[in-house]
This record gives structure tokens, sequence and C-alpha cells, in this order.
């Protein structure tokens, strides 16, 4: 089964077979009748629509139930514009595209403080908000609809004086739905599309590695719309009627039901699911007036047959790094790459971060009570205490989670109390987690190159187009990934997804990806954790090098030995207050530490 | 009384638990002492059977629980308190009670259990109507004990008790822990980081390190081996 | 990445083929017969009407090929395809139609939606085509009801024109205050706005209210205190027939108790007995072809009697055995007579080609189906005007029993 | 002022209703943390089956207990096939498809044995004529009965729930699984229990429906799922209380739109509002906030 899904993926993945499927299509669609064409076309409708909703849903991880809403108003912007109006087809066209996403970006302002269920409710409003504004404006024809929009089948579609007919629609939009999935690909396979999947994964790990997840948000409705547009506008041509009936809360849900058959997450996926929910129809109709009942136990038991939809079923997952930048050219092999060290740092440097009297409440308990640090560069201070003494507040707070209720922090000079997590991420303030946060269906080596998005600079388009700058960085990039992994003795594993690996590799992972950003300041919260004497060994290793390239490194940890041999100083806090700062022996005979911990009280002696 | 034969816990592809035996006798405390991370906490988990035992075995009044859920088990008058502030802080502080009574063995009838609770820990008889989740961390604390003892069990697992308790509260809980067990005979796993506190209670010591038994024994023999400076290189 | 370059290679070729192969397929069948095709609401929640015209279709088909066929040649029903009512399954069946070359004659989908979305395909492609059941006016008349006709489009629809029509002439001599409702769809709209203009012609007054509702709306309390507040002597609604209960019912609530009038909706029996005892008083106004109490004749009897000979008395005829309920008209007796007139068309064009059929449907005059004599010209294609229009009542016979009868004029 | 008040109970009456099946989609929300969207369907099955049996010769009331306990029966069926095989699949959204499959298979069963065409729903509780009038104001006695039913049904439950050992189980189990477990409280069956009462409820919103409408067909129940769903949200999911104040808002609110405004807005507002409400408060009128530990 393994073997023949490698298969698969090796042969689906082919971009000549894709080129093939094409051009079979293009010339396929001249031979055959234009029932079938037509009936292709709206292939390419479901394969557009469905694409659409699995980079909102699939991949950003925000569901959509009211994608009907985009279509409809792709469609109608152009219907009206054409017919009402009189502009020419092709503006009219990039008018709509335009204006969906437009609608997309104005809905994730609300939609984006929403999650889960919530967000189902409040994208299902949008499709029938707008289905019931199609069915009650007079500028959409209200119930009666938009009849004669320039159609091949009316034989009355005209581009630049070029007769347009069915077959060459179709053409049209094979070539259309092509590039769309092209770009698509190329964006999945670059940082932007990883910084979607970052944050269906974990907002706050997003926003640790400095994604701004209302910026993601926005981008993946604004885009989704514009492709949902797209295909709304093609289907206004490719009818040449509009009614509301076309654009119910039916229409929203099959398209997801399409997505979601076909396989969320992948861009193979929800072609297969189009494919099939197209011809289904057809197909089901020798079951008579059973029809419907057998589409209902597909719809039932197909995750009982395919747990991760047809695409999970038949090849393997999409990955995310442009298969251009993993080929390596020969030259630069092998060369070491390094962070850009301050050399090693003497003790008096000045501190890159200090905490000054910081203190967090929550609910009137103290979690945090005037605590105060510094992290020099080049050393590593291990952040001690016993369970509930606030250390990880601590870590929440300068990482910009909590906000403090008393303090300052600085880093690097300038006070970043009160910002952004994402923005303090993208100052080179990283931190881990203590359940390590990753994208579980990305491979090791994807994982850590996502620390590195404070880093890319390319933009959205160059990404899609796949320009030679963003080549360049992604391959820079995925070298600097490569030489993380050695560090972390993680090579051997580095294409495996992150969820088929042993807990310990997490871990690992997650601060291979701290390394990756070239941080300022590392905070580690319990790296050690549940890892094996080997694993220790690798991750001391890698905290070393952070510290030799002169980073600052607060590490919490109750795992003594470890500590102890790789820490430069310990800070041991107590309910939210420091009780003990110095070195390790200086900490094991104080009594105020053996209190905290063993709860040998002053006064007697045990 | 609960016998564990070489019992191991993982979750998922971490071992937090690693052939562990261990005894507790009815009418004693039987503490069980380590850093965080320990593996405290999966060791009751594994007993009260809400963590998967991947080896090994647990014997309850030698009957295996192997195939017993999570809530049999506590039919069967074993009853664990989570650590983490694990209460349903939504609901009342009477209704966390009453709801812990009406799904044990209700030996006595509901009045009579919480006016217990409510003589034992007046505060909490104080604040029967406040929700739990607004409660301090020493009254969570106490509630959430109550919540075990209210189900009259023959087998308490309390974890971690004394988390982020001043002394003189932690002192006072154990008390009443010891009282308790003594007066009703039941049997005491008592999961603690506080060892020196810990060891003034109980009747036997276990202490875990990175999911291992690495010395156990009768608590006074522990005290007098110098448990402290023992405890302290196994904690620090 | 490392399959070789050969590989890739054949497997292109092999794909590209096989694939041009797959959807490279023509339909061969023999060009003896004369070819029927339609689309229609086969299965689904609305198969009510489309499996109708379907077996209305069928049984003209058998009784013309019992007569030895047309043109010499015997007549099957090809494609007879489903949509469901959804307008983008109508859109690709009717494609999937007008791409089979040697169909001859077209039945078109029910309903407006769909039949909207592929009229004008239908009228491009110039073949014979007949809609059975969506009433609204466009689907005959695009440019206004004063212009021609599409040439190659005849309908059997009680058009809304007409509908609003009898109507209008019922109501406008009886009442004052007209109150007017109508479902939120192409058909209640524009039948609306003809009833309320045909009002205002007859009487120089507008309708004292017009509330829209939507299909299976639960409770109408808006819409009918607003009309009540109008002060409104009558109520008209243009609507479905469960719709039409809903109302019946929700008026008696506020104790609005004037007389309700409505569309053929309030003909159909789930308005009977969605309303039960409430129904008696209410009017309708329908095809009369199956009148209660008229003894059936001709091509309406031919029908009635092929009907529960091949399908027994099921559903689409009705609860009465003795003759077929009213709607049967309009379902089984649109696809009937459908298929009559086009191929009467095609027998009096003496030719299967689509220019001449269609002259000589425009010239068909003096033809009888079951619902009526078709008189066409250039400006008139619908077989149904408002004479072919009753407008019945529902009262209690002496059985006790909710029944139907002619309203007296 | 006659006409203000006329809209206003009628509101509340339909409100009522909508609180009912708000009520319903929060059960097994608080269980599963999913939305049975073959609840509309639920509501549907249950009249029809009454009628179905009616038309047997039997009892309607015979009728109605065999619809809620077949409602019952499948929606617990629902939790078992189509929920929680793929439970574990976190994100995958597969229960969107599988309890749509759901609704969607008892609608094409319906309208294969029963006919697509709408089917009589007897008045059993009293019809339509009946009413009484309170200051001149004309009060459906139908509609009185159906408000009565779903108020006394909504405060029952929240009573079940607050006074129960049972019901405290169930908010237990939505609240901490595990607690609830080592607390002695057989989860699964408080999940399965808690989807028969969520079946129930939508059988008896669904003949309430059919009260009201005097027809009930396969389509019947979808757009009320809807309307149920707003009702929820704009109450705050798993919130009892909630449901019902979300629920007669809903009605009141589209009733006086209708009234006043435009009865063709009345839909539209509804959702408009909804997407407001969330924007604003996301946990609704009376819902809690979700606490999120880092």
């Amino acid at each position: 089964m393994n073997t023949f899904r490698r298969l698969m993926g090796r042969v689906l993945g082919q971009s000549l077979l894709a080129l093939a499927i094409v051009v079979a299509l293009w010339f396929g669609a001249g031979l055959t009748d234009r029932g079938t064409v037509q009936l292709l076309s709206f292939l390419m409708l479901n394969i557009l629509l469905a694409q659409s909703i699995n980079l909102l849903t699939g991949i950003a991880g925000q569901i959509s139930l009211g994608h009907a809403g985009f279509f409809a108003v792709g469609a109608y912007v152009a219907g009206v514009l054409t017919k009402t109006h009189g502009v020419a087809v092709p503006l009219a066209m990039v008018i709509a595209i335009a204006a969906s996403a437009l609608i997309g970006w104005l809905l994730a302002i609300p939609a984006g403080r929403v999650r889960e269920i919530y967000l189902a409710m409040m994208t299902t409003g949008f499709g029938l908000l707008c289905f019931e504004i199609a069915k009650e404006w007079s500028v959409t024809g209200g119930v009666v609809g938009l009849s004669g929009i320039a159609s091949p089948t009316l034989r009355s579609l005209q581009v630049f004086g070029w007769m347009v007919d069915t077959v060459d629609l179709f053409r049209v939009m094979l070539v259309a739905t092509a590039i769309v999935l092209v770009l698509m690909r190329n964006f999945v396979q670059s940082h932007h599309g990883r910084s979607f999947f970052a944050v269906q994964a974990s907002e706050i790990a997003a926003g640790s590695i400095g994604i701004a997840r209302g910026q993601v948000k926005r981008r993946a409705y604004a885009i989704s719309g514009a492709m949902a547009g797209l295909a709304g506008a093609l289907y206004a041509h490719l009818v040449g009627y509009l009614g509301p009936d076309s654009f119910t809360i039916t229409r929203s849900v099959e398209v997801l039901v399409m997505a979601i058959v076909g396989g969320m997450g992948t861009i193979i996926g929800p072609i297969l699911g189009a494919a099939l929910f197209t011809w289904l129809p057809e197909r089901l109709q020798i079951f008579a007036e059973y029809q419907f009942m057998v589409y209902g136990l597909i719809l039932m038991l197909i995750f009982l047959v395919m747990r991760r939809g047809i695409a999970g079923a038949i090849t393997e997952p999409t990955r995310f790094i442009a298969p251009r930048a993993m080929k390596r050219r020969p030259d630069d092999a092998g060369k070491p790459v390094t962070l850009q060290a301050e050399s090693n740092a003497p003790q008096n440097r000045p501190a890159l971060l200090e905490v000054h009297d910081l203190g967090r409440n929550f609910a009137g308990l103290v979690a945090l009570d005037g605590v105060s640090l510094a992290l020099r560069p080049g050393q590593i201070t291990a952040l001690i205490g016993p369970n509930g003494s606030g250390k990880s507040t601590l870590v929440n707070v300068v990482s910009g989670i909590y906000d403090p209720s008393r303090g300052r922090i600085v880093l690097g000079g300038d006070d970043i109390g009160g910002e952004a997590d994402h923005a303090i991420a993208r100052r080179g303030l990283i931190r881990t987690f203590q359940d390590p946060r990753l994208v579980p269906c990305f491979t090791v080596r994807e994982n850590i190159l996502l620390g590195g998005q404070r880093h890319f600079r390319s933009s959205m388009l160059a990404a899609a187009l796949h320009f030679p700058s963003t080549l360049r960085e992604e391959i820079a990039m995925v070298r600097r990934a490569e030489y993380v992994m050695e560090l972390a003795g993680l090579g051997a594993v580095a294409d495996q997804p992150i969820e088929s690996l042993p807990y310990g590799y997490r871990r690992l992972v997650e601060v291979g990806r701290a390394i990756m950003a070239d941080p300022v300041v590392v905070l580690l919260d319990e790296p050690a954790a549940g890892l094996s004497e080997a694993e220790l060994g690798r991750l001391a290793a890698m905290i070393r090098y952070l510290r030799d390239a002169g980073k600052a490194v607060l590490l919490i940890e109750h795992h003594m030995d470890f500590v102890n041999d790789i820490v430069d100083d310990v800070v041991v806090l107590d309910s939210g207050r420091e009780i003990y700062r110095g070195h390790m022996q200086g900490m094991r005979a104080n009594p105020a530490v053996r209190a905290a911990y063993l709860g040998v009280s002053q006064d007697c002696h045990a | 009384m609960l016998e564990l034969k070489n019992v191991s816990v993982t979750y998922g592809t971490i071992r937090a638990l690693r052939g562990v035996d261990l005894v507790a006798q009815p009418g004693q405390i039987t503490a069980v002492l380590g850093a965080n991370g320990a593996g405290k906490s999966s060791l009751l988990r594994a007993i009260a059977g809400i963590a998967p035992v991947s080896d090994g075995d647990v014997l309850y009044r030698n009957a295996s629980l192997k195939p017993r859920p999570a809530h049999q088990r506590a039919r069967m008058g074993i009853s664990l308190a989570m650590e983490g502030r694990r209460l349903f802080r939504h609901m009342s502080v009477e209704e966390n009670l009453l709801l812990a009574w009406s799904f044990g063995p209700r030996h006595s009838p509901f009045t009579d259990a919480v006016q217990a609770v409510y003589d034992a820990f007046p505060i909490l008889g104080d604040r029967r109507s406040i929700k739990a989740g607004m409660l301090l961390g020493g009254q969570q604390q106490m509630l959430i004990l109550s919540s075990v003892t209210i189900r009259e069990p023959d087998l308490m697992l309390l974890d971690e008790p004394s988390l982020g308790l001043a002394p003189i509260i932690v002192s006072q809980i154990f008390d009443f822990i010891t009282a308790y067990s003594k007066a009703r005979g039941t049997a005491v796993v008592l999961a603690e980081q506080m060892a020196v506190m810990a060891l003034r209670v109980a009747h036997w010591g276990y202490v875990l390190r990175g999911g291992q038994v690495v010395m156990h024994g009768a608590s006074d023999e522990l005290v007098k081996a110098d448990i402290v400076n023992k405890l302290s290189a196994a904690y620090l | 990445m490392d399959v070789s370059w050969r590989s890739r290679a054949i497997l292109t070729t092999i794909a590209a083929s096989t694939i041009a192969a797959a959807i490279a397929n023509a339909t061969p069948a023999n060009a003896q017969t004369v070819k029927i095709g339609a689309t229609g609401a086969l299965t689904g929640p609305y198969n009510e009407f489309g499996e109708g015209v379907r077996r209305g279709a069928l049984l003209a088909v058998e009784r013309w090929n019992a007569k030895g066929g047309v043109i010499g040649r015997q007549i099957e029903l090809t494609l007879a395809l489903d949509d469901q009512l959804v307008p983008d399954r109508a859109v690709q069946n009717l494609r999937r139609i007008l791409d089979t070359p040697d169909i001859d004659v077209i039945i078109g989908p029910g309903g407006s939606g769909p039949t909207l979305a592929v009229i004008d395909m239908a009228t491009v492609d110039g073949r014979p085509y007949c809609n059975p059941q969506a009433q609204t006016p466009s689907i005959l008349y695009p440019d206004g009801l004063d212009k021609p006709a599409r040439k190659n489009v005849i309908s059997t629809a009680i058009q809304n024109d007409v509908e609003a029509t009898a109507l209008g002439n019922y109501v406008s001599s009886r009442f004052k205050k007209i109150g007017l409702m109508h479902e939120s769809t192409g058909y209640g709209v524009s039948g609306i706005q003809l009833l309320a203009a045909r009002i205002e012609q007859l009487t120089k007054t507008k309708p004292v209210a017009i509330e829209a509702f939507n299909q299976r709306a639960q409770d109408m309390t808006a819409q009918i205190s607003r009309v009540q507040r109008a002060d409104a002597d009558v109520l008209v609604v243009i609507g479905l027939g469960a719709d039409m209960a809903v109302i019946r019912r929700n008026m008696l609530r506020l104790g609005f108790d004037v007389p309700l009038i409505t569309s053929g909706g309030g003909i159909s029996l789930p308005y009977k007995e969605g309303a039960g005892e409430l129904a008696v008083g209410t009017r309708a106004t329908m095809v009369g072809t199956y009148g209660p109490g008229q003894a059936l004749k001709g091509m309406a009897k031919e029908l009635a009697d092929g009907y529960s000979a091949k399908f027994g008395k099921d559903r689409w005829w009705g609860d009465d055995p003795a003759s077929p309920q009213l709607f049967f008209a309009t379902t089984v007796g649109a696809g009937f007579d459908c298929a009559n007139m086009l191929l009467e068309g095609v027998r009096r064009a003496g030719s299967t080609d689509k220019a001449k059929v269609v002259a000589a449907l425009n010239a068909l005059t003096g033809y009888e189906v079951a619902n009526g004599t078709a008189n066409f010209s250039p400006q008139e294609h619908k077989l149904l005007t408002p004479e072919q229009i009753a407008v019945f009542e529902y009262f209690k016979d002496d059985k006790g029993q909710v029944a139907l009868r002619i309203a007296k004029q | 002022m006659i006409f203000a008040a006329q809209l206003v109970f009628a509101g509340i009456c339909v409100g009522a209703v909508y609180a009912l099946i708000a009520l319903g989609l929060n059960l097994t929300f608080w269980a599963t943390r999913t939305m049975n969207f073959a609840q509309g369907s639920l509501m549907m099955l249950c009249a029809v089956i009454a009628v179905g049996v009616l038309s047997g010769g039997f009892n309607i009331y015979l009728g109605l207990f065999a619809g809620l306990a077949l409602t019952g029966i499948i929606a617990a069926a629902t939790e078992a096939i189509a929920i929680r095989p793929i439970a574990h699949l976190t994100g995958s959204m597969g229960w969107v498809v599988t309890t749509l499959g759901v609704g969607i298979f008892l609608q094409g069963f319906v309208s294969k044995f029963f006919g697509s065409q709408a089917l009589a729903f007897p008045s059993f509780l009293f019809s339509a004529r009946d009413y009484v009038s309170v200051f001149g104001i004309r009060l459906s006695a139908q509609y009185m009965i159906i408000l009565a039913i779903a108020v006394l049904l909504v405060l029952l439950f929240e009573l079940f729930l607050k006074r129960t050992a049972w019901g405290r189980a169930l908010q237990a189990v939505a609240a901490d699984q595990d607690l609830a477990a080592v607390m002695g409280i057989p989860v699964r069956v408080v999940v399965t229990l808690s989807f028969i009462a969520s079946g129930v409820l939508a059988g008896v919103a669904g003949v309430l429906v059919a009260q009201i409408t005097g027809t009930v067909d396969a389509a019947f129940g979808f757009n009320l799922l809807i309307s149920g769903f707003v009702a929820a949200v704009i109450g705050g999911m798993g919130s009892t209380w909630g449901a019902l104040l979300g629920g007669i808002f809903l009605g009141i609110m589209e009733k006086l739109v209708g009234g006043y405004i435009s009865t063709a807005a009345e839909q539209g507002i509804a959702f408009a509002l909804l997407m407001v409400m969330l924007a604003v408060r996301p946990e609704g009128l009376l819902g809690e906030k979700e606490f999120v530990k880092v």
C-alpha cells in the first residue's frame, strides 16, 4: 500500500503528467461532444472552488461554510458589469476577482476574531447574507435573476472581436485553472504557504516565530475570495444566466464536501474531490430515486474507508518546500553555514534582555511578583523553581503572550513590554514551549525551516510566480536548515512528518527551529523533559552552539544534571519571587531553595 | 490493598513510567516523592485508569484493574485528586462536591457528607455557592481534596495537594489527610515534591526519578538515612 | 524526482492518449426513429413535477407509435435526464441534449429557475422546444408580451399573465380592497406584478398591500398582519399549496377571516390536506380539464385512461379514483400535450428538419390536445389562454367531505 | 398596538421553537464539540413517521411516540457511526460531511417512501381557529400551547442539568472528560444519552412546527436548522437560558423587521445580526468565555 502511495505520489507529482493532462484536455475538448465539454467546464469551476476553500480551510485552517458568497460576488459583478454596463469581458473579470478578494479581506476582520464552530457560523451567515442580497436586490435581477449574459451557449461571448465558443471557453477555463493551480502550488511551497499552515497548527506558536496571525488570515481570505471570484466570473459567462438558486448554502456545503473528501491541505486532493463530485450526480442517476440515499451513504461512510480523504488514500501528502530549492548546487555542497556570531563574548558585554521588577496577576492570584533578570550574550542562565513558581508565566510575559501587570522588559535597548508576540519574535526574541508546538503534518525539515520566517523577504507575488530571488532565498534557508539538522542529529529523519516521530525528536526540532531563527535571545521552556540520554547530549550541543554564537539563553529546566552541565548561573523562583541567584553549588546548599523544593522550613532541621 | 507490578506508562512515544513496583496498605499513607517530570502524576493516573499502561499490571484487592475503565475503578472506591487545579471551575463549590458524591458509593446522605467537609474546611462552607474557578489556590486544593474524601474512598490518590500553598496550609491539609486515613482505614498514595513534609505524615516512601523508583522504604528509615541530602541529590 | 526521462515521456504520452480517448465519446444511434429529448426533476424533492411530465410524454409517444408513428418513423424518448430542478444540472442536461445531433424535439425542465437558465441556449440552438410548466412570461416573450414569441419555443404552462388575468378578472369584479401575497421566486414575483397591473387596470385602484414570503416559511404572521392592517377584504396569493396551507391557518389564528383566493397552488393536495376543514371557501384558478363532475372526453379522457392503465391511480392521479386530480393536467397533462404538439408539428412539416418543424408549429392551429386546442401564430405560442382557466371553490359535500367545485361565475 | 402585539407574540412562539432546536444542537456540541447537520432531517423524520403511523390507522400519540423514539435512536446511531470513528482526526472537519450525509440519506429515504410532496399533518393540539383574547389581543391557542411546551421543555432541561446527577454529569463531561471519568461518570454513556436527548428534542420541535404549518415534506427542517444555529450562537453555545433567550430574540426580531421594515428583509437581517453578534461577542449573550491556557 505504502509503496503504491509512494509510486502514485511520484507519478502525480510529475509536472509533465500535469502538462500531459492539460494538453490532452485541450485537444480532447475539440474531439468530444459539447455536452462533455460543458461538464468539463463545470469540473474546472469546481476545482477552482474546491482549491479556494482548501486554501482557506485546509491550509490556513479557517473553516468556511459560506463560499457560495464569494462565488456569487464574482459571478454577479462580472454579469452586471458586462450585461448592464457593457464593460469589456476581460476587464469585468478582473474587477470581479478584485471585488471578491476585497470582500474576503473585509470578512477576515470579524471572522479573524472567532474560531471553530463560531467561525463556521460566521461564514454560514456570510453566505446566506450574500444569497439574500442576490435575491432581494434589483441590481442582481432579484429572484428572476440576470439572463442574457454574454456566453458561448448564446453565441454572444466576444472578446476583442473573437467569438468564443463553448470549446474555446473551456480552454480558457482550463488554462486559467492550470495557472491558478501552479501559482497555488508555488505559494504553498513558499514561506508564505508555510506561515498559513503554522497559523492553522497553533496561532500561539506561529506568533512565537514572528508570524502575524491577523495578517495571515486577511491574506488567506482575500486570496481564497479571489479564486472563488474567478470561478464565479467564469460561471457567469459559461451559463449566461445568474439566478439566486445557484448560490444557496447547498452550494457552499457541496464545495466544502468536495475539498474535505478529496483531502484538505493537499494540492491534488481537492482536484480529485471536485472530479468525483462533478461526475457523481451523473453516475448516480442509475440509482434513480434511490440516488439521494446513496449519495447520503457515500458521505456518511467515506471516512471509514479513507480516513484522510481520497488524496490520503492514494498518494503521499504534498510537501511544502519548493523542490527546486532542495536540489543543492554541487559547488556549495557541505560548506558550513554559521549564524552571525557575536564572537566569543566577554561577560561584561551589555545585557541583551533586561527584565525589571516584572509582575503579573491572574484574577487576584499573583503569578509573578517583581522578578528582575539580565541575560547577557554568550551566557546560559537557568531558571528553576518548584511547580507553580511562575517560571512559565515569566516566559509568557516576556515573549508577549501575556501583558505584564507591572515592570519593564527591555530588549536590545528598547522597551518591548506589551508588544505583540510576533513583533517581539521578529525583534529576535524566540521561545520554545513546554509542549512542543510544531506543524504535525510538516516534515522535520519544514518545521525547522519555519524558524526562518523572520528572515524571509520575498513578497507573496514573488513566491507565487517563483521569482529567482525567491528561489535563492529559499535555497539559502534550506541550507541553513540542513546545517541545523546536522547539529541536532536530525539529518536521518529530515523528511519524515513530525507526527510520525518519537516525542524526543519534537523537542529537538523545536529547539532547532529556534536556532534557525538566528535569534538574539532564546527562552527554552523545559526542553529536556522526556528526552533520552542520547537526546540530552544533542540538546546540550545545540544550546552550547547558541551560547558560542553569542546568543543569550534562558533555560527553564527541572533536569538538574542537565542544567548543572551547561549553565553559567541560575535563578530560582518560588511563588513568583526570586529566592536565589548565583551558581549551582551555592544553590544546592541554599536553605531557601531546599525549603522551596523539599518543604524544609528554616526553623526545623530534618 | 493496592499493588503495582512492573508498571510502565507510555504516552505516544515517551515512557513516563518505567517498570515501577509499589504497594499501598489500608490506613497508611504511601508517599511518592520526586521532582516534577519524575513520573509521579503518571503513576497515579495509571492507577486511576486515565493513563495508558503499556506494561505491567495494577492489582486492587488482589484483582487486576486492567479490564476496568476509569469510571468503574472510581466506583470500586479508587479516587484520584488530579494536580493542576483540575476541578469544574464553572460549578459552585457545593455543585462540585455534589457531583463527586453523586457518582460515588453514597455511603452516607449528601447533607451529612457535605457537612463533614464544611467542618473540616470551614472556608469552603462559607464560600459554598461561589464558582470553584473564583476560589483562591489553597481553597481550590481543599475543594479538590474534599471532592475525593466526600466519595469516602478506600484508596485515595492525591497528586501534589501542597502545590503552591503556604507551608501553614500544607501542614493543615496533611494533618487532615492523616486523620482521615486513620479514622477510615483508607489507603493513601500521596504524590509530593515537598519530600520532608510528606515523609512526616507518610508511613512509606518511594522516590521516583526519570520514571523509575530510585529508593523506597519505611519513611522513618528514609528520614534516618539522612534523606534530605539524598533527596536534594535526587532533585537538585 | 528520479524517474528517468524516457519513462516520463512514455508516461506523458500514455496519459495524454488515454484521457483524450476517454473523453472523446461520440454516441451513435439509429437515425430511423424520431427522437425526443427531455430534462426534468425525475427524482428529489420536486419530482412530483418532472416525473409527471416524463410519464405524460411517454404516453404520448406510445399513442403515436400505436398509430404507426410519425412521417413513417417510430418515436422514442431517447434522453430523459434528471435535473432535480437544480439550474446547473438543467444546463448540463440540456447541453447534452442539444449536442446529441439526432434529437429532433425537446421538452424542457419544469420551474422558472432552471428554465430561465436554459431557455436562451434552446433559442440559439433553434430546435423545437416545449416548455411544460415554467410560468414566467419571459420564457416565451423575452422582449415583452406584445412582442413576438421565441420562434422555436412553445408552452403548455399556465403563463403568469394568463393566471393573473383569470385571477384579476375574478377578484376585481367582487372585491374593493384587495391584498396580495406571493412567494419570493421568479414565478411569484412576476406573477404578482402582472396581477397587480391587471387589478389596477380593471378597478382603477391599487391593491391595498403586496407582501412576499419565502417558500416553506413556518409562520406568516408578519405578512398577514400587514395585509390585515391594510384592512383588505380579500387575500389573493400566488404560491405553492403547502405555503397556502400555512397562510390559511395563520389567517385564522390572527382572526383575519376574509376570503382566500389563490393561484393553482391552492388546488393541490398539500393545500387541501394541510388546511383540512379550513380550506372550505377557498377559491383557486386552475386548468379546467379535470374539473369535478364533468364527463371526460377526447384527448383528456384518452390520457386519463391511458395513465390509469399504465401507471395505476398513484399520487399523480390523486385521491379520487373516479377522475384524476386537477393537477394531473399540469404534470402528466403538460408532458402529454408537449409531446403531442411537437410530434404534430413534425407530422405537418413532413420532416424532422428543425426549420420546417418550427414553421409548422408557428402555424399549428385547431389541433386538439388534452388541455385545450393549440391555435398558434408567430405571436401566440402558448396552449393555455385565460379561457381554459376556471375558478374552483372548496366546499363541504353532502358526505361532509371537503371537495372542489366550479365556483359560480 | 394590536399589530405590534401580534408580531411580538408570534415572534415569541416561533422563537421558542428555535430555542428547542438550539437546545438540541447545544447538547451534541457539549458532548462532542460537533454540530449535527442531520438535526433538521430528524425534525422532518419525526413528523413524517407520526403521519405515517397515523395513516396506518393508529392513534396519533402512538405515532408521536414512534417518531420520537426513532429520532432518538438515529441521533445516537449518528454519533456512533458518523462522529465517533473520526473524532480523533482533529481539524479534519469530517463530521460536517458525515452528519450531512446522514441528513441527506434521511431526506432521500422519506422522499422515496413517503413521496416528495408535502404530507398533511393533523392538528392534534387545538385547531387554528381556537384562540384566547387578552386585552383585545387575539392569542392563538395553538401558538400558546406550542410556546408552553417549548418553554416547559427548556425549563425541564435546565432543571435536569442543574438538579439531577446525570445533568451535572453531562456538564462535567462537557467541561473535562478525564476529570469526569475519575469522578466515576461513565463518559460514553453520557455522550450517547445526550445525543438521544438531542434527537428527541429535534423530534418535538419538528412536530410543533408541523402543528403550525399543517404539512411536512422531505426538505422540511433545513432552514429551521439554520435558525436554530443562529439562536444557539446568539444565546451562546452551551447555555440553556441562552438558547431560549436567543431563540425568542431572533423570533421577535424577524417578525418586527417583517412587520415594520419589509417582509423580504426578515432573513437577511437575521444573518447580518448573527455576524455582528459573533464579531462583537463570540461567546454569545449568556455563553462563558473558554479560558485558553498557554
